[in-house]
């Protein structure tokens, strides 16, 4: 019920009643499958919930209603860039041309596609100053793999086959030392200087001739740029190892800075913050990844290659031997890259830095404003994001950043990502992008203020937020504790339905 | 810029409160000697033109072509009802449900798909979700091995190749060893995997199997003796593995049914586009006592403090923004809208319109089979098979390729994709589903009989190698084929 | 804000900036109006709304959130049949082929909607007995209209011109007595018999010379089929008036009865009730008119034609010169119509008698259910929908029909229609539709159960009712008396901004 | 039945509920003898059945010709966030806001566009909607005769011939009178209302005068002296009354400028497609002393008993379901929906890129008139226009038919729509609009070019009758042409 009354309902299991639905599909001829041995068949079908169309579309559209989104609010979640996710690219995605194209189409069949493919790669390259990119990792996490396992198969051409850690700093993203681990490689943790950057000294002590790549993300996951770069670099290759970039923070710098050009051997970009693809309630991304000269041999199969004569063609099995094989089936989320090849075109180079600009002046905005209501630790000009905590508030009444954030959905916000990174105490990780009003950031601050006052005033009303939202805090003890993962008619166990 | 708010005097009251004249000191952290060069890029696009030119390249894809290709992706029917949800932007606008007091709509769904999901395989835990079906068997195939603390996992060759691959990347970054299992090369099991060789690759014991990997139907479309491998891979202490189509579910035994201990497999088939390969969805879900070995987000039921019935993401401490180096594995952003649409479409199809999906396919296929057989291309197999089948074409490539000028996808060249099978030389993999129609497998079978014909008149013994040669080179300079 | 917060929100006019916006439309070359007069040029563009997209979205989202609609509960609407509109309509609609046609292209371009259309009005004669009908009338009113229109030209061809007067029961929908006044007929009211139908003798009473037609709903719109029709045609006829079906309830008698059969002479179609058309917040609709063999002539232009060799066209001007002429430019809401073309092929004869059967068994089920909860004025069986009344609790309690429609609201359900037909007290004229669920039926019964109780036992609840809605009872007589109609920045007059 | 939930059960409980045991027994009230004969209709169909069929039948429509059609209904772009939009069930599912404490969306959104519509025409009160152009411009009329209680309205020759024609027969129903108000034939203004014939026609005393209807730009694609009309019907206590272009009042006088009193027009060029004629959008504005003349429904602002402002509908005391057979108009159901369409798009397209908008049609159709002019189709009228107007063509409409089969169509052979005036015979009324490319104005001017050329090699004078019936009766056999 969208407009009145409980905005909580029943699971479609509980709506479902046998005998209900179908419509869809005509009916089969009724001996079909007595040509299959019977043991190979199912007894009973399977238990899936019976519902009509009416009721189908009533739940969905009523759980929607119960979801916080970009397309409803401000969604300032740091390190995620909940920025606009522009309609124009969802209907370019649902053109039958792209999206009934299927994956093993012959290349003379699929034009259209694979130039879209191949232009993005060009501009993805010419972003990031790399000499080439993959499209097909699924996510930045799965870019991270591809460039990690290419970095293995550089050293292993090379015979040098004692590089078995990566370093990686400790505001990292989680995916950074997960990936080292999937990649067969131990990860080795450097602290970050007080300023925010990773502690030089430290970094250089850590580097060996074990190391065989450091993963930097820079913008760093405190919203600074790596300042230290340069210094950096250098290190990193003096030492015989690669240099990493986490490119999940390239929407601030797009057109002013390239990591290729600065000497970073690989990096993955992520679609879905960069280049406005939805994020879907989770996904799906897409994790592209550029690669200068020397990983260009092991980039994974197949690349979307162009002949002479302007055709477009995919590589074949076994075309390029020193390839590290395939992450993934067919090309890639092709999907997902038509709507980050309509954000290219719609920018330009103009107006792609005219994003990164706007990013980081919204973020440097709101960093002001906020200086003064929550602790800033990093003084410096932040790029896309910057941290905040509620240290000192804590200190003084007790109320923490989880208070603070479930306290903003009561004024109408989604909460910034919080306790991340972990370097920071209370940290809440604040990123407006480049497409929020100006109104909207201040009545975002205002909003802090208010919760600021009422920490001291009414903490209690703090303690128990959200008082507004479709549910209040969850216990989420016993969701962990006696797991429910999937639904089960007539058990004790389970919960009761609302209705 | 295109969707951005911001007027030059939003800009100008930002930079003073900032305390800067101009947006170029924000970037004074960027040293020097590191800043770019100028984007060499195309300008911004007017929506009117950015239209145009999409509408454009994707008129150059043709998809009006009579196809017979599956392999892995799947032509279905989807409901309208689908996509019209699917367009909901606080679905697809909303990411990951950390604030679970606004998020309770991803949450509750994606509960939803866990539990179907479990239906249709009998799993106890589902995870939701994996970016496709090969890194979907990828993790599958890393669980048993932690979970077993073995090295060594077999693959049947009858795995779809790409998963193979895939499954081979992933192993050999993580130090791990991936062995393929034959398949029989006669007689009536023809095509399936090899038990005999399974059960001898099982036997070494200085190198014990964590799991072993078996596709049903499998990349040929023939059903595989699953619950025989299973008791296999259980006697020799190993977990099995089942790679599944998630739409063949509705009517063949699931992989609880034969013991298997994880499923896999590619959501595609369940209401998402084929889309060039991607985004899809990664299946997999495994048995209880696995679940804090499966990767990926997991949702249950609790309840909030006022004891209202709600959802929340749990056992975290799996995943890797709290496990970090430990992780199960190190997804974050997954496919959870591709999940989404699975459950939208399995509400709105209803279990008995998946199985008239399912059956409806087999009926087609069947038809299919006899009407090539007829126009001259038996099948490969003798086995039983649902809806796709590999059929015996003398030079298949060829043909194919000229089938494509009368309007017709005839399937999937076996041979560019596993080039080193002598076995599956001139063969074309050929499926139907519920959408395909009488007209389009008569279309089909006219135009390869005749095809087949021409063949056999043109081309004398001992010229089919030198032909096939020259339609390569003419490929090559057409651009076209792989 | 949809999942928490304050769910109004500004208007358009509040949320602009100048200079936001853009992007859509390529720059024109400067002085491309310099050849048009200055003086037929605007001196100053129009004040709109200058919006970016991303606030645009999040505006109609969240508007769109604080709607009671068919897709988020039960809408029980007498007289307005608001039924499931299956989503594959909307799809089919879209189509390029069907949504980009011009209304002016060449026949020979046109063949696709052409024929729709053609196979349109097949059905719709078959399924109301008719010889003919015309797709064009963009409404029911509308369709009224030209059926009126074709009685006044069907008479002044017979040289009859002394036939100045409409009959109209006085349960008639109000368009009824307003089309005949359109029409340049005098409407006479005719009173209701005690069992609902029209009585009998006062009918006979009022039919003169000077009756040109009556207009008869059917089943009426207290939800009654009118038992004495035969008589009542039989009267018409031999009165040598025209009878005029409003077939806007067709939906419950598809299959059961056809008027042109049983002698109505012209009716009209709600294709947005009986053929699940969406509602659209007020339209658009369809409202076709089938005729008999007397009116044929008079049918307005342009017809569908099929020709001989199976091509479709249109008539051409001039073609039929006893028309009644034009009602609307082209050729009718053809895109409304594409969706009912799908609605009737996907129900077939048999899927459509079961629309009807399943929509009177509801509306019978529902009234066995409040009977003994609210008076139920007729007992005998009701069509699609029943009139209930509050005349006995108001008298026992003080709580009008206005109060329980208002606090159902809070029971997450939309009210029926209330004080419609005008003819009983307190009126709720409640139409479940067929599309409902028995669970959904159930629970809006148990509302009104529960809402009956309320009235006596907390009154005041009723009173101030709705409680959850976002906003509550309105202030409508200063809406009246001091009309704001349209934004106007900057007075003093108008209201504040919520925000 | 297809999207029923019923059950077999469902159906038996509520038939005991009601105490009867079959669904006949509830339809008893239809005398036997005049109970239904069966429905002579096909049998149902699935969804996949059904969209097989409407994409076959889609596509038997031809939408890919370079198109310069307008003449009323005009090809526009429309950002895509409209229609996403608009697929919001909350929007399109629900009615008429009765209820105003759970209809706020689409009262705030009525209310929005009665605002905007009055920024672009200047009226103070806008109603929405009406069913279209030519209805809302009959209604517009009706209103002058209840404002000035006379009953006659004087109608231009170049309104559209649909509105004339639509307002003609509302006239008669009312026993009201419209008389035409012919164009000037020659010299600067020919093809704009004749202003001397109107001001002889307003000097009738014995039949006075209601109103005068102008377009702006009129049918004919041309600018009118609409302040000089207005000033001669007011002189006459007349009422005036402007037909417009919507997307036109970007950049030209508003109807309040030139001092309309009533304001009306066709609302499709905003946002809502071509779909062979509607459903459209009337819309219909009128001067604050006309608003209890106005048909059609009025929102307006107010506060709900908290304070709290909102929106009703108000002022109904002029609609069918009040005051019946004394009602403004037995409009019930609207056009809300496009009301709604238009609102996005302009809210999407801003006030500067309306002026884009209208401005680039305007810069493509003088391309367009210098192409065709080059081409051997002169301008047939000398005056000011927008994006629209109309060319002589020998043989206009064999030559129209003739560059269909080339892949253009060649805007409206104005000869067909206003058969019987012979200073419009052998005419073409084209149009451009921002969605126009320069590639399509070469391929019209090219094609025509050598149209006209063979036309000039085939036809000796006196052939032209004959060709032009010859080709009448081709169209015949072939079924196309109307
Ligand atoms: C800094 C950083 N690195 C890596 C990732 C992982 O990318 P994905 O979620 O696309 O796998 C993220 C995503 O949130 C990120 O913020
Ligand atoms: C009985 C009846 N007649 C006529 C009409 C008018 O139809 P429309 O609203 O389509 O103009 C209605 C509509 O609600 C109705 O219920």
């Amino acid at each position: 019920m969208t407009a009145a009354g409980d905005r909580l309902g029943p699971t479609l299991f509980e709506r479902s009643r046998p005998g209900r639905g179908g419509g869809k599909v005509p009916h089969p001829p009724k001996d079909t499958l007595s040509r299959i041995p019977s043991d190979q068949l199912r007894a009973e079908g399977p238990n899936l919930p019976e519902v009509a169309e009416p009721e189908l579309t009533r739940h969905f559209v009523n759980l929607s209603q119960l979801n916080y989104a970009v397309d409803s609010g401000f969604y300032p979640l740091g390190s995620c860039t909940m920025k606009w996710n522009p309609k124009v690219n969802e209907w370019a995605a649902r053109l039958t041309g792209f999206a009934s194209l299927h994956p093993f189409a012959p290349d003379e069949l699929a034009q259209g596609t694979l130039q879209l493919l191949w232009e993005v790669e060009q501009w993805l390259a010419e972003i990031a100053g790399m000499r080439a990119v993959t499209l097909q990792p699924s996510a930045g996490a799965q870019g991270e793999l591809t460039g990690i396992l290419m970095v293995r198969a550089y050293h292993r051409s090379r015979g040098d086959l004692a590089r078995t850690e990566v370093l990686v700093p400790d505001s990292a993203h989680g995916t950074n030392p997960a990936t080292a681990s999937m990649a067969g490689f131990a990860t080795v943790s450097i602290p970050s200087a007080p300023d925010g950057g990773v502690d030089l000294d430290a970094f250089r002590a850590a580097l060996s001739p074990k190391t065989a790549a450091v993963m930097i993300t820079n913008p760093s996951t405190l919203g600074l740029f790596e300042s230290r770069i340069g210094e950096l670099l250098a290190a990193v290759h003096a030492a015989g190892a690669l240099a990493y970039m986490d490119g999940a923070n390239l929407n601030a710098i797009m057109g002013r800075f390239k990591p290729g050009e600065a000497g970073f051997d690989v990096m993955h970009f992520n679609v879905h913050k960069t280049f406005s693809t939805p994020h879907g309630g989770g996904g799906p991304g897409a994790g592209p990844v550029g690669v200068g000269e020397k990983l260009l041999p092991f980039l994974p199969v197949p690349r979307v290659l162009r002949e002479p004569d302007g055709l477009f063609r995919l590589e074949r099995p076994g075309e390029r031997t020193a390839s590290i094989g395939r992450v993934r089936s067919f090309a890639g989320n092709t999907g997902v890259l038509v709507r980050a090849y309509a954000y290219l075109r719609a920018h330009g180079a103009s107006g792609l830095r005219e994003v990164s600009d706007d990013a980081v002046l919204a973020a440097n905005y709101m960093k002001s404003q906020v200086t003064g209501v929550l602790d800033v630790p990093f003084s410096r000009h932040c790029m896309h994001e910057f941290v905040a905590s509620s240290a000192t508030l804590k200190a003084q009444t007790g109320i923490r950043t989880l208070d603070v954030a479930k306290r903003l959905i009561d004024y109408g916000f989604h909460p910034p990502t919080i306790y991340f990174p972990l370097t920071v105490e209370e940290a809440l990780l604040i990123e407006p992008t480049e497409t929020e009003a100006l109104e909207t950031l201040d009545a975002f601050v205002q909003a802090l203020r208010s919760i600021v006052d009422e920490a001291h005033s009414d903490p209690d009303l703090l303690h128990s937020a959200p008082h507004s939202s479709p549910v209040r805090r969850l216990d989420e003890a016993t969701a962990a504790r006696q797991p429910n993962l999937r639904w089960r008619p007539m058990t004790g166990r389970q919960m009761p339905c609302p209705d | 810029m295109a969707y951005g708010p911001h007027t030059p005097e939003d800009r100008a009251a930002m930079l003073e409160a900032i305390g800067v004249s101009s947006v170029d000191e924000l970037f004074a952290d960027i040293p020097a000697d590191l800043r770019a060069s100028d984007l060499q890029l195309p300008p911004p696009e007017s929506e009117v033109e950015l239209t145009r030119r999409l509408r454009d390249m994707a008129g150059r894809n043709r998809v009006d072509l009579a196809s017979f290709l599956g392999a892995g992706a799947y032509r279905h029917f989807v409901p309208a009802v689908v996509d019209e949800l699917l367009l909901r932007g606080e679905f697809y606008t909303a990411y990951t449900p950390y604030q679970p007091e606004i998020s309770q709509g991803t949450l509750q769904t994606i509960y939803e798909y866990q539990s179907m999901m479990a239906e249709l395989t009998g799993m106890e835990v589902i995870s939701a979700s994996h970016y496709d079906g090969a890194s979907a068997t990828a993790e599958a195939a890393l669980m048993t091995c932690r979970a077993t603390r073995r090295e060594r996992v077999l693959v049947s060759h009858a795995v779809h190749p790409h998963y193979c691959q895939t499954l081979g990347t992933y192993f050999v970054g993580a130090n791990l060893v991936a062995d393929e299992i034959p398949l029989v090369a006669e007689g009536p099991a023809a095509g399936t995997t090899d038990l005999a060789a399974l059960e001898r690759m099982l036997a070494d014991v200085d190198r014990p199997v964590a799991g072993v990997v078996m596709a049903n139907p499998n990349f040929l479309g023939l059903l595989e003796p699953m619950a025989e491998a299973g008791s296999l891979a259980h006697a020799a202490g190993a977990l099995f593995v089942a790679v599944v189509e998630p739409v063949s579910l509705a009517v063949l035994a699931s992989p609880a049914f034969y013991g298997a201990d994880i499923a896999c497999g590619e959501g595609q088939p369940l209401g998402i586009p084929l889309a060039y390969g991607g985004p899809y969805l990664g299946i997999l879900g495994c048995r209880e006592s696995l679940v804090r070995q499966i990767p990926g987000r997991l949702v249950g039921m609790t309840t909030d403090i006022d004891g209202k019935r709600a959802f929340v993401m749990t056992l975290r401490a799996r995943e890797q923004d709290i496990r970090r180096e430990k992780a199960a594995s190190n997804i974050c952003t997954n496919q959870a809208l591709c999940a989404l649409a699975a459950s939208i479409y399995l509400a709105a199809i209803g279990p008995h319109g998946l199985r008239d999906v399912a059956t409806l396919g087999a009926a087609r296929a069947a038809e299919l089979e006899n009407a090539l057989a007829e126009a001259g291309a038996p099948r490969l197999h003798p086995g039983p098979y649902l809806n796709e089948f590999a059929v015996r074409v003398p030079h298949a490539r060829a043909v194919h390729r000229k089938l494509l000028s009368r309007g017709v996808l005839a399937g999937l060249v076996i041979a560019e994709v596993i080039p080193d099978d002598p076995s599956l030389a001139d063969a074309l993999l050929v499926c139907a589903t519920e959408v395909t129609t009488a007209y389009e497998i008569g279309e089909f079978a006219w135009a390869l009989r005749d095809e087949i014909e021409r063949g056999r008149q043109l081309i004398l013994p001992g010229m089919a190698d030198s032909h096939v040669a020259d339609s390569q080179s003419a490929e090559r300079t057409e651009g076209g084929a792989r």
